[in-house]
């Protein structure tokens, strides 16, 4: 389980409110969280991941803690394991997508296996600047499996993508997910997207 | 006319140039991150040396790196470096004198990058040294270049701090800059304009094929 | 190791004829490195390898023997000779008219602060009280050679310069000039000293090029290049 | 000591400063727009006067605006202007000696930028002129700091330059730069410590003075 | 009626190909394009805002050319009239909230019907990097608005917003186009963003 125990203060003088998420997710599945614009979902993957500190509080995984305020104990961002498919992509603008991967994995039949997941071997030499929305959304999705993370954090990761190119994508990547059995924890405004009853949700809301 | 100084100028600048990016790309990036008032009054006194004339600036330094000095017996004692009227001293004064032209337009440059590009890379495990280098370094390609033919151009011209400290000695000091001053000098015009001449040839040349290296390689089809 | 000759700027002209005349008598190669006296001086006093000074005074020189770095007390080897230089027109035998004149726009001197022939062509002025007069036409040069600069480019009209500025080797057609008469400054004294420096480094070259400053053929190279010779 | 020399170098970097905010933006923009050979030969020809040593770019500035001369005279009959040993002239010279200075930075700030931001722009009709003002600069704001600190310091240590082409009158091009040089030459090192430590002082002040301003105004309550 | 007739070449070297579109869209109506990731969709939109310019053919409203090959026309981007909601948002990172819309329009009372609309109102005060994914991506959608154009080409405008907040926007936003009468041209994977049947469908394929 992922026990999420945290609090943090958002934002200042103009509409400031305060984060709290107290719940677990459970390992080696998928769960979605879901809430309003702006009620707190990116900074709550980001405090996962570790690039955000909470205020307060606790968080472990299994038993193994990750944060804690009291002891003033953050564990690297480094050492967490995590993938992270930004909402804005945070694609590197000096590296053509294979580069990006390369500098995930040295493995080079899972790079292509992970090109072909992506249906992006015919853009592997292009920059970010070269790819459309959606192709720029897919490299983000690759490079943060290129680690074969344990958990992978998904900050709505398929916004840009058509219906049908989605289907073959989600589908593929569940595969990925059982066989490297990957903790997924997703953002999303759209229902079920891995499919009905395949995934916990999580609502997140004001408190 | 000598082709000597031509040479030890070159060198000087080359090296000095080397050096500068060694250092003022990591003083840089530690001036970019998190602003505190102790940086900000490390980045004033980078700025410093530029303010004084430069032969001013060499006489300080004369005086600082003076063998009669506390500091130039200790560096002769235990390095056996003498800093005043040598090659060595000549680089040392040029690095601290163009510090602030490698230094700025590289800080401003990674205060230009994005957040999210670090933290991109520090979730796939890498380290904040394998980041800088594979990450932010590269992207702030545009502004190294230009920071560097600064500080190489600068330090071809030079005069005054290498004249106080060097001492204009033949094949050791005398860089092409002394030798020009000392053509106008002497009234020998011809001899100062050709040595103006190669100066602006090799800058131009130098420029023109730098900014030729930093020509952005990613062209969008649609401009 | 050739011999390191430090020379104040205004010799830089008389120097070469030196160096080529000594390496002829004695076959010993110098090296002159040339320089504004001020600045000379403080490098000697942090340690720059030069073994003789020749300097565009005797203050300087003075400066170093009573800091312990002269071998001897300094000795005059030149006096300087002021002269009224330019292109303008006008009769330079009344110079001293001629400066307060209409067409005379700027007058370049040295600095007289930090120069010998500005310190002695601001005497000259008060001499012959043109200093009120002529005050607004000055410009300054940091050296005696940027007053030659000034004159050469004809950014000046008329400069005080020494006579040795005449023997420069670019082309001196359209100059006229006039010496300034000694009695109206303080004579220029030139000192050269033999440094501590040259007993280090073991060899004699340096004090036989000092001797040889006081030689027959070195007066005569001295006296025509546009000095005085000291008695 | 005097104080005359002082006010007279803070107005001539004043100056110069404010001339090179006014053109070296402009030519940095445009240098940093679509590249061809053109704007590289201009773009070398701006790094140039940096290799000469000041004293020898004023020789030749000296002669360029020489009152014998075709631009000299021109200059003198139109505008009834005089270059050599006037104050206007230091600020000429001072503008042609620090320009690569402030448009360098610049452009690589320039080219940094998004080419969306721009097109956003001009989707809601605004002219090239108003993106250019309204969006694009402000978010250089670094880069135009940086540069122009560099610029202002820069032109206070100036000296090379300003010697020769000024002729160090009392009052009108007798700048600080040379009152401490002159201080130096006399080895009235008193006098000289003093006049580098109010430069010293002068700059501490405006560069912490600069870097207030130029810190971020947007802080993100993450970090 | 909008008038395209256009070709572009697209891609160098790695998997470039030919952009052709031949159609009209009706004016004072919602136009939706769809197709799968990467087929052009933004570069169409971009084509007619004049911000990228077709290798061949004639673009026209009605009567009056806009881009025409053959004459060497194009007219001036500023000149259209179109509001541009990007894929990537591209706002001012040097601009709060209510900078953004001040630089598109003086109108103190539009203005704040805006920040209405966009239920943007308690981040005025707010830079574009304070604010959450949903909240830039609706004032990329209120800057837009803050011209009254009569175009408005909106490139997946709402993708990061969750289906309540969504809902709540379009049904203002379809009063505010039938207001100003404008010509909205939507790129989005979704079907019928605006409700039923209220929607022209054009489907971008390859050729
Ligand atoms: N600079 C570039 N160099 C080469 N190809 C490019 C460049 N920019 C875009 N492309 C290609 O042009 C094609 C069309 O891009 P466009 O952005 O119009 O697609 P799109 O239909 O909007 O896709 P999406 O739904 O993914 O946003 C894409 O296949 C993309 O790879
Ligand atoms: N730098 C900042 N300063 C002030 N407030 C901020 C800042 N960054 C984010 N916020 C606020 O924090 C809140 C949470 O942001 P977050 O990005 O986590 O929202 P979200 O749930 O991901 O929203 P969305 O679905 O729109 O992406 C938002 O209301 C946002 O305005
Ligand atoms: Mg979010
Ligand atoms: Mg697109």
């Amino acid at each position: 389980m992922i026990n999420i125990n945290i609090e943090k203060q958002i934002g200042g003088r103009y509409g400031g409110f305060r984060l709290k998420v107290d719940t677990a997710f459970r390992l080696n599945t998928i769960t979605q969280i879901s809430g309003p614009s702006g009620i707190g979902k990116t900074t709550l993957l980001k405090i996962i991941a570790g690039l955000t500190t909470p205020d307060n509080g606790t968080l472990s995984v299994d038993e193994e803690v990750w944060f804690d305020k009291e002891k003033q104990f953050s564990k690297r961002v480094q050492e967490r394991e995590v993938g992270f498919v930004f909402q804005d992509y945070a694609l590197f603008s000096n590296m053509t997508v294979e580069q990006h991967l390369k500098f995930g994995t040295n493995d080079a039949s899972y790079m292509s296996s992970l090109l072909e997941l992506g249906e992006m071997n015919q853009f592997r030499k292009r920059y970010p600047k070269q790819l459309s929305g959606g192709q720029q959304q897919r490299l983000a999705i690759l490079r943060a499996l290129s680690t074969k993370p344990r958990f992978l954090l998904l900050d709505e990761p398929f916004t840009a993508l058509d219906s049908e190119l989605k289907l073959r994508i989600t589908t593929r990547l569940k595969s990925l997910f059982e066989e490297q059995k990957t903790t997924v924890i997703l953002v999303s405004h759209l229902p079920n997207e891995f499919g009905k009853g395949d995934c916990h949700v999580f609502a997140l809301s004001g408190s | 006319m000598e082709m000597e100084p031509i040479w030890l100028s070159i060198k000087l600048a080359t090296i000095t140039t080397i050096f500068l990016l060694f250092i003022g790309i990591p003083v840089a990036y530690w001036l970019s991150r998190k602003q505190n008032i102790f940086k900000l009054i490390i980045e004033a006194f980078i700025t410093m040396p530029l303010v004084l004339p430069p032969s001013v600036l060499g006489f300080y330094l004369l005086i600082a790196f003076s063998p009669n000095n506390a500091f130039g017996i200790w560096l002769h004692q235990h390095f056996n470096l003498q800093l005043v009227f040598s090659f060595k001293g000549l680089i040392l004064a040029s690095i601290i004198y163009s510090l602030p032209f490698m230094v700025s337009p590289l800080k401003a440059a990674f205060s230009h990058l994005p957040k999210s590009m670090s933290e991109a890379s520090y979730v796939m495990g890498k380290s904040k040294m394998k980041t800088f280098f594979y990450v932010l370094l590269p992207n702030i390609k545009p502004a190294v270049f230009t920071a560097a033919v600064l500080t190489f151009a600068h330090t071809l011209g030079e005069f005054g701090v290498v004249l106080m400290i060097g001492g204009n000695i033949p094949g050791e000091t005398k860089v092409a800059s002394i030798a020009i001053y000392d053509a106008v000098e002497t009234l020998d015009y011809s001899a100062a304009n050709a040595y103006a001449l190669i100066l602006f040839a090799i800058t131009f040349i130098i420029v023109i094929g730098v900014f030729v290296l930093n020509r952005n390689a990613v062209k969008s089809p649609f401009e | 190791q050739k011999l390191r000759i430090a020379v104040a700027a205004n010799a830089q002209g008389v120097i070469k004829k030196l160096q080529a005349d000594f390496r002829k008598r004695t076959g010993i190669e110098t090296e002159a490195i040339t320089g504004a006296s001020g600045k000379l001086t403080a490098q000697i006093m942090n340690g720059a390898p030069y073994e003789v000074f020749l300097s565009a005074d005797n203050e300087f020189p003075k400066k170093l023997y009573s800091e312990g770095l002269g071998v001897a007390k300094p000795k005059i080897y030149a006096l300087g000779s002021l002269i009224v230089c330019g292109f303008a027109g006008g009769d330079f035998k009344k110079w001293q008219t001629m400066l307060a004149t209409e067409g005379v726009k700027t007058i370049a001197i040295a600095n007289p602060k930090t120069a010998p022939y500005g310190k002695a062509a601001a005497e000259a002025l008060k001499y012959y009280g043109l200093d009120n007069k002529v005050n607004k036409k000055l410009v300054f040069g940091e050296s005696i050679a940027q007053v030659n600069n000034y004159l050469q480019t004809k950014v000046a009209d008329i400069a005080f310069t020494t006579e040795s500025f005449l023997y420069e080797k670019t082309g001196k057609s359209g100059f006229q000039w006039a010496r300034v008469e000694a009695k109206s400054y303080n004579v220029i004294e030139q000192g050269v000293i033999l440094l501590k420096s040259s007993e280090k480094s073991g060899n004699s070259h340096a004090k036989k090029f000092y001797d040889y400053l006081s030689s027959a053929s070195a007066r005569k190279i001295i006296s025509n290049n546009g000095y005085h010779l000291p008695k």
